[in-house]
């Protein structure tokens, strides 16, 4: 797409008041709770001014800088996930009356409109993964396709990767190419901006855009370039989804339960992950019953159990069916593998395992067989 | 199509007990147009809901050709089966389905048939072996071997004496520990395939039950020139959503609840070898 | 076991405890007079209702057991009752008050009481399970009302009400809480506790301190590691672990040495 | 006469008090010959278990001696080794602790009042069964009840053993929008409090006087909470490490709680009085609307603690709602502690009474040594010493139901936290 003009910062409110004429609440990131989280954003003052990120395996700070950016951080635990496939939601509930009859109805309520603020390229390529799970699907997931169809999103060209972003081995990023409604590239004054749908031109509209000069396509394009530099991780060369299915006994799943501690947080801040639960939450006075359905992860126990038995019953077991799935069932299933490179489960990691590295050494099993 | 993803109220219109644990329930929707509409293969199964409890993947026995019923034959195990047990005629409970992909039964037209079951009163097996004997002369020769861990455990020893009378029909039963005064074979169900009087390589064999049973059965089978084409089994993981949206029922690439639970063997001979799958 | 239960008789019990569990039942507010219509509550002295001739469908019982009287007094629960539900760390796990079993307690009697002899106790406080035969166990140190609102609805349509084992982190994540083991190298236990409280400390900002006991298949040698790693001493690890769940195999790890250094 | 009187009065567990004991009561010819309140909570061991711990974590354990007031032994202990750590709070800190503590006796005592004691002076079991003839009132208090618990989960996420204090402040602040929700309730809750107080004195309660030393602490403008000078109606006034000198705690044969005694005498701690030692601290309206009740402080009826637990639950929600208003949110919940050795002691007010810790701190801020001194182990030879004024005043000759009964509303009167010392209150009646 090609860029629409420059809108520079001191009018980047301008764009929140274009979204709010629409009708949207406005998502972002904003600083909370020592990281970066998209909260309910009514102004550019709320958003991450002169912060930076630095993270680790199983790292994560914090600091401040000089530096006048507001994007200049790479991602936080969540971003797109949450917004579309809500941690926990009532999917159906049942109410029973006096002789006993029953009765169910699901809310179909209208979600609202939402434009969504800093949206980078892993996360858009893993929304474009849900939406393939959640939609094109023997069945649509009528919660998720509600919600899906509300949104706005407004992307960000990502110039500064974290140390575990690796994105640009998966091939998402950092550069963002698709399903968008606007794009903004963020320089020292203000935001290039480009428009790719219908939605992105009504808003683009509503804007005091100036011409973009030469000079800042040029350092638009550099910026990207070194984006791409300063990733470290990569993923292993070769046919991963061969490799995986072949090394199902691999000691390396033993080596890697004896460091994991089968939390989840992984797949909770892995913006491709889909598994959910769901349970029953009978009122009070047992005359009505929720049916929630809520986050769940192959790490846990009630993910594989049947009948007092669970199958995956060993954590090297479970790490070894979220590893496999991701890098080896997803082609099958998807037609890619269901990593973004976004490096998530690495920073969240609590004891800071690391996917790359993980798959480095299961790559070279595999070589060497 | 009506709405899969929530439950409709159903009433219990029958209940039979069929041996200390395992009952079967007969359920009419009370909607009767759902009744109507509501059609299923062999091999298929429902999500049954008991108010404020929970929902369990329950296969049909029944007739796909009967809409009087949807027949449900239900081992209590759990805290939802044991809710279920205490069902009467009457009672309401909610139901979504039918899911999954049945028994091949297209393939199966006048071919010989095998069903090789194990465990307890094994659900998806029981529906293809009602289908296929109310509709007898569409088939060729029928055999069946149903393998229980203890002697006690076999349910239904009526019906399957009844069948042995049956011309071109051959039961063949097996327990791994047996008491006093079990007439038929001791030991594993493997044991009991050198006496089949059907040649293997031409029939259809279906199997439900534990996975490595399923697994030592269609090696021999193959070994006997069967081909994996020919073999299918049901699988069973857990369950949440029944329509591959919760991701708890993958075998590997497939979710069981909508690529299964009915696999040719072909499908999942790569995995079935391996446990903790 | 799986009755319909039509107005169960429910007594509440207490042994070693704070009483701070059957406050759950005291905080139910407004449901607690709908429950006190659909329940008949036989036998709950802080609550005033006192008759313990009946037998009971349902027994909560809160504390562990550390006297001879003790022991013999929740036998007799047990017989007279349906259901034996144990409510908390306490009565699950022995609580905090099982810190004891790893030391003398002669010692410790005598440290605090100038004529022990008159202490009747037994040498550790245990939790009910290694009694009598339990149906089911609440776990929390307190639990909540919403536990047992959950419990008293699944009895009453007839089900055991579903575990929680999983590790606190996931509901830490489906708070959309940042970890604080990861923004702040906190020591959060929430690796090793099960859900159920709400993962309030890390809605805090501060870490778990498993208050909600062990969950499932975890790996306390791994966290144990991890502690060390941002910096924690032997023995504030130590600490970590052996604290309201000190009775716990789970939690009994031996956390690279036990001596300050 | 009651010279031939034998009876023999058994009742197994005394209801309605936190926790459970016994009472062990011989009465011949007539007169009382002996009365011992039997605590045989199995030991706890606490002191011994918070040694070689961090004091953040002490504060979390130190919650768990008592399910009803965890806030005052957490408060007890944050104000102890700030004491010693020489922390200097904010004042925002300061206040939001207040509120804290505010919560916690609005909860305790909305419990006590409603579900352990009224009843008593209604003749009923138990709530339950007044709910059913005094069901405005007893809604009334379970939504005061809830209000305090809300009011210590706004600071603690639960109200039960609460998760949000530490030394030097809190681990969070909460945001304006809880706190203006909860401002709003406090608002409408004044009403209630003022119903409640009109109820609580218009009870049918004993007119029964009996000669005691009150004890607590004492503040120089504040009614006391956190922080004062301990002193007594007997003239008492010193700081709160000069309490070994004064007090003393020792163990008696019947009773794994320790008995405490002042100058070798018992003595009365909790509301009753605080506020005969407080009263001219309580705010103006709040003292009017006592005259306007014909209440009048000091009292020298033991009931009346039913009553001043009523006025002080007037009190606290006034306080947290002067402490609340125009509520922002501050720079940080916690300043910076110190941990250094040392001794560290405070004393706070605890719903049922005085509260005193005293910890030893080695040179890594590791706890080496602590001792807990609870309300109720201070009231128990009050309890006895009223047992046995009250039962003589009320009559030996009545009816053994009667006198049981009376005994143990005498027991209730207290709120005798048992837990926090004992378990098995098993009363014992035998008159020959
Ligand atoms: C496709 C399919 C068909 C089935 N057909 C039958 C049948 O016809 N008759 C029969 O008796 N049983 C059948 N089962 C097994 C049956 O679903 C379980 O026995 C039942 O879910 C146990 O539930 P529970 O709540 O009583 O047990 P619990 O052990 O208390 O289980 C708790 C929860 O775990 C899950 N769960 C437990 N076991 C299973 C399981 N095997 N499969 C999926 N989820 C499980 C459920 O969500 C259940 O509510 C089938 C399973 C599958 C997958
Ligand atoms: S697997 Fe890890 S790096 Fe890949 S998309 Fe998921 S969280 Fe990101
Ligand atoms: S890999 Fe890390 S985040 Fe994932 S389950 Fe294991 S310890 Fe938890
Ligand atoms: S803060 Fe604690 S509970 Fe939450 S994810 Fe991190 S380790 Fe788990």
């Amino acid at each position: 797409m090609s860029f629409r003009g420059f809108l520079l910062r001191d009018h980047f409110d301008t764009l929140l008041t274009a979204l709010h004429k629409l009708g949207a609440h406005c998502v972002g990131p904003t600083v909370m709770d020592d990281s970066i989280h998209y909260t309910t954003l009514t102004s550019s003052t709320q958003l991450p001014q002169q912060v930076h990120d630095h993270q680790g395996p199983g790292h994560y700070r914090l600091s401040t800088s000089t530096e006048s950016r507001w994007f200049a951080w790479a991602n936080g635990a969540q971003a797109l996930k949450p917004l579309v496939f809500v941690p926990q939601e009532i999917l159906w509930r049942s109410e029973r009356d006096s002789e006993g009859n029953l009765q169910f109805s699901n809310s179909k309520q209208e979600p609202p409109l939402t434009a969504v603020i800093g949206v980078r390229a892993c996360d858009l390529a893993a929304l474009a993964l849900q939406d393939q799970h959640f939609l094109d699907g023997l069945e649509q997931d009528s919660a998720y396709a509600r919600r899906r169809q509300q949104l706005i999103l407004i992307a960000v060209n990502c110039t500064h990767p974290s140390a575990n972003c690796f994105c640009h081995s998966s091939g998402d990023g950092p550069e963002v190419k698709q399903d968008y409604d606007l794009l903004l590239d963020e320089l020292d004054d203000g935001f290039a901006v480009r428009s790719a749908s219908p939605m992105g031109e009504k808003i683009c509209q509503q804007l005091q855009l100036e011409a973009l000069t030469n000079s800042q396509q040029d350092e638009i394009k550099h910026a990207n370039l070194r984006a791409i530099e300063q990733q470290t991780k990569h993923l292993p060369e070769g046919n991963l989804e061969q490799a995986l299915k072949n090394l199902q006994g691999s000691g390396r799943w033993q080596q890697i339960a004896e460091r994991c501690l089968s939390c989840g947080n992984c797949t909770a801040v892995c913006p491709s992950c889909f598994c959910h639960s769901q349970h029953d939450e009978p009122a009070a006075n047992s005359m009505s019953s929720a049916h929630i359905r809520q986050w769940d992860s192959c790490f846990s126990h009630g993910h594989s159990y049947i009948h007092g038995m669970v199958i995956h019953n060993e954590t090297r077991f479970r790490y070894r069916q979220w590893l496999t799935h991701k890098f080896s069932g997803w082609f099958e299933q998807y037609g890619r593998s269901g990593c973004v490179g976004c490096g998530r489960c690495i920073t969240w990691c609590p004891v800071g395992i690391d996917v790359t590295e993980e798959l480095h050494a299961l790559a070279e099993e595999y070589d060497n067989v | 199509m009506f709405d899969r993803q929530t439950p409709h109220e159903a009433i219990v219109v029958r209940r039979t007990q069929e041996s200390d644990t395992i009952f079967s329930l007969g359920l009419r929707f009370s909607d009767d147009e759902l009744n109507q509409q509501y059609r299923f293969q062999p091999g298929q199964f429902n999500m049954l809901y008991v108010f404020g409890i929970g929902e369990v993947p329950i296969s049909i026995v029944s007739d796909p050709q009967s809409t009087d019923e949807v027949i449900h034959t239900i081992r209590t195990v759990g805290r939802v089966t044991r809710v279920l047990e205490k069902l009467k005629p009457g009672d309401r409970l909610g139901i979504r389905g039918p899911f999954g992909r049945g028994w091949p039964l297209a393939s199966l037209q006048h071919r010989d048939i095998l069903v090789v079951t194990g465990g307890l009163g094994c659900a998806p097996s029981v529906s293809i072996i009602n289908y296929i004997m109310r509709r007898r002369q569409q088939f060729g020769r029928m055999a069946i071997i149903q393998g229980v861990k203890h002697s006690e455990d076999l349910i239904w020893r009526e019906r399957y004496k009844e069948w042995m009378q049956l011309d071109n029909t051959q039961v063949l039963l097996a327990a791994d520990v047996a008491s006093h005064g079990w007439p038929w074979h001791v030991g594993l169900v493997t044991e009991l395939l050198p006496q089949l009087d059907l040649d293997v390589s031409q029939a259809a064999t279906m199997m439900c039950g534990p996975e490595m049973m399923m697994l030592a059965t269609a090696k021999q089978l193959l070994e006997k020139r069967a081909s994996a084409q020919n073999i299918w089994l049901s699988m069973e993981r857990n369950m949440q959503c029944a329509v591959g949206l919760c991701g708890h029922c993958q075998y590997g690439p497939d979710f069981i609840c909508k690529d299964g639970p009915v696999f040719s063997y072909a499908d999942v001979q790569d995995r079935l070898p391996r446990r903790n799958i | 076991m799986g009755d319909l239960l039509q107005r169960p008789r429910v007594a509440v019990h207490k042994f070693s405890s704070c009483d701070g569990c059957q406050l759950a039942f005291l905080n139910l507010g407004e449901d607690l007079l709908s429950f006190s219509q659909q329940l008949d509550i036989i036998f709950f002295a802080e609550a005033g209702m006192m008759d313990t001739a009946q037998d009971i469908d349902i027994a909560f019982v809160e504390g562990s057991i550390s006297t001879a009287k003790d022991a013999q007094r929740i036998r007799n629960i047990r017989e007279h009752s349906h259901y034996l539900i144990t409510i908390g760390a306490c009565a699950t796990a022995g609580g905090l008050q099982a810190l004891r079993n790893i030391a003398k307690t002669d010692d410790w009697v005598q440290a605090i009481y100038t004529n022990p002899e008159h202490i009747d106790t037994l040498d550790k406080a245990s939790p009910i399970r290694e009694h009598v035969a339990v149906d089911f166990e609440l776990w929390g140190c307190p639990i909540n009302k919403q536990q047992l609102i959950g419990l008293i609805n699944n009895l009453s349509l007839g089900a055991l009400p579903f575990e929680e084992t999983d590790k606190l982190c996931m509901q830490c994540k489906r708070q959309q809480q940042a970890c604080v083991m990861v923004t702040k190298g906190s020591p959060c236990m929430g690796p090793l506790t099960r859900t159920g409280c709400g993962a309030l400390c890390p809605s805090f900002g501060r870490d778990c301190y498993a208050c909600y006991g062990p969950a499932e298949n975890i790996n306390g040698e791994a966290l144990a590691r991890r502690f060390e790693g941002i910096g924690l001493l032997p023995e504030q690890i130590h600490n970590r672990f052996h604290a309201i769940y000190s009775n716990e195999a789970a939690f009994q790890i031996s956390p690279i040495g036990n001596k300050k250094s | 006469m009651t010279e031939q009187r034998n009876i023999s009065i058994h009742v197994p567990v005394l209801a309605r008090v936190e926790g459970e004991g016994a009472l062990d009561l011989h009465i011949r010819n007539g007169i009382i010959e002996d009365l011992k309140l039997t605590i045989f909570e199995p030991p706890r061991l606490f002191e011994k278990f918070l040694e070689r711990r961090e004091t953040d974590q002490v504060i979390d354990m130190v919650a768990r001696i008592c399910g009803i007031c965890p806030v005052a032994y957490q408060m007890t202990a944050v104000h102890a080794f700030e004491a010693l750590f020489d922390t200097d709070v904010t004042p925002w800190i300061r206040d939001m602790r207040r509120v804290f503590y505010c919560g916690e006796w609005l909860q305790s005592h909305a419990l006590h009042i409603h579900l352990l004691a009224a009843p008593d002076f209604l003749g009923f079991n138990n709530v339950a069964e007044m709910a059913a003839q005094h069901a405005t009132e007893v809604r009334r208090g379970l939504r005061l009840q809830a209000l305090g618990n809300d009011l210590i989960a706004l600071f603690g996420a639960r109200s039960v053993h609460p998760v949000g204090a530490r030394c030097g402040g809190f681990y969070h602040a909460p945001d304006v929008n809880s706190v203006n929700a909860i401002h709003q309730r406090l608002l409408d809750a004044r009403e209630d409090a003022t119903e409640l107080l009109r109820w609580t004195a218009a009870l049918p309660i004993a007119d029964d006087h009996q000669h005691f030393v009150s004890v607590a602490l004492r503040h120089e403008h504040e009614y006391p909470m956190n922080k004062g000078r301990i002193i007594s109606s007997a003239g008492l006034d010193i700081d709160v490490n000069e309490y070994d000198d004064h007090f003393r705690e020792f163990q008696i044969a019947h009773s794994t709680a320790l008995y405490s005694l002042l100058d070798e005498q018992v003595y009365l701690v909790g509301p009753l009085a605080r506020m005969n030692l407080n009263h001219d601290r309580l705010p103006p309206a709040l003292q009017t609307l006592l005259d306007e009740l014909d209440i009048h402080f000091p009292s020298d009826n033991m009931f009346h603690s039913i009553i001043a637990r009523a006025a002080e639950i007037w009190l606290v929600i006034d306080e947290a709602i002067r402490l609340l208003e125009n509520y922002t949110m501050p720079q940080q919940a916690a300043v910076a502690c110190k941990p250094r050795s040392g001794i560290a002691i405070a004393a706070t007010e605890a719903p049922r009474g005085l509260l005193w810790h005293r910890y030893e701190l080695d040179e890594h801020g590791l706890v080496c040594g602590a001792r807990i001194v609870p309300p109720t182990s201070q009231n128990q030879g009050r309890i006895e010493q009223d047992i046995k004024q009250s039962l003589q005043a009320f009559g030996l000759d009545k009816d053994e139901d009667a006198i049981r009964l009376h005994a143990e509303t005498v027991i209730r009167n207290y709120d005798p936290c048992i837990s926090c010392a004992t378990h098995f209150l098993r009363l014992n009646v035998h008159s020959e």
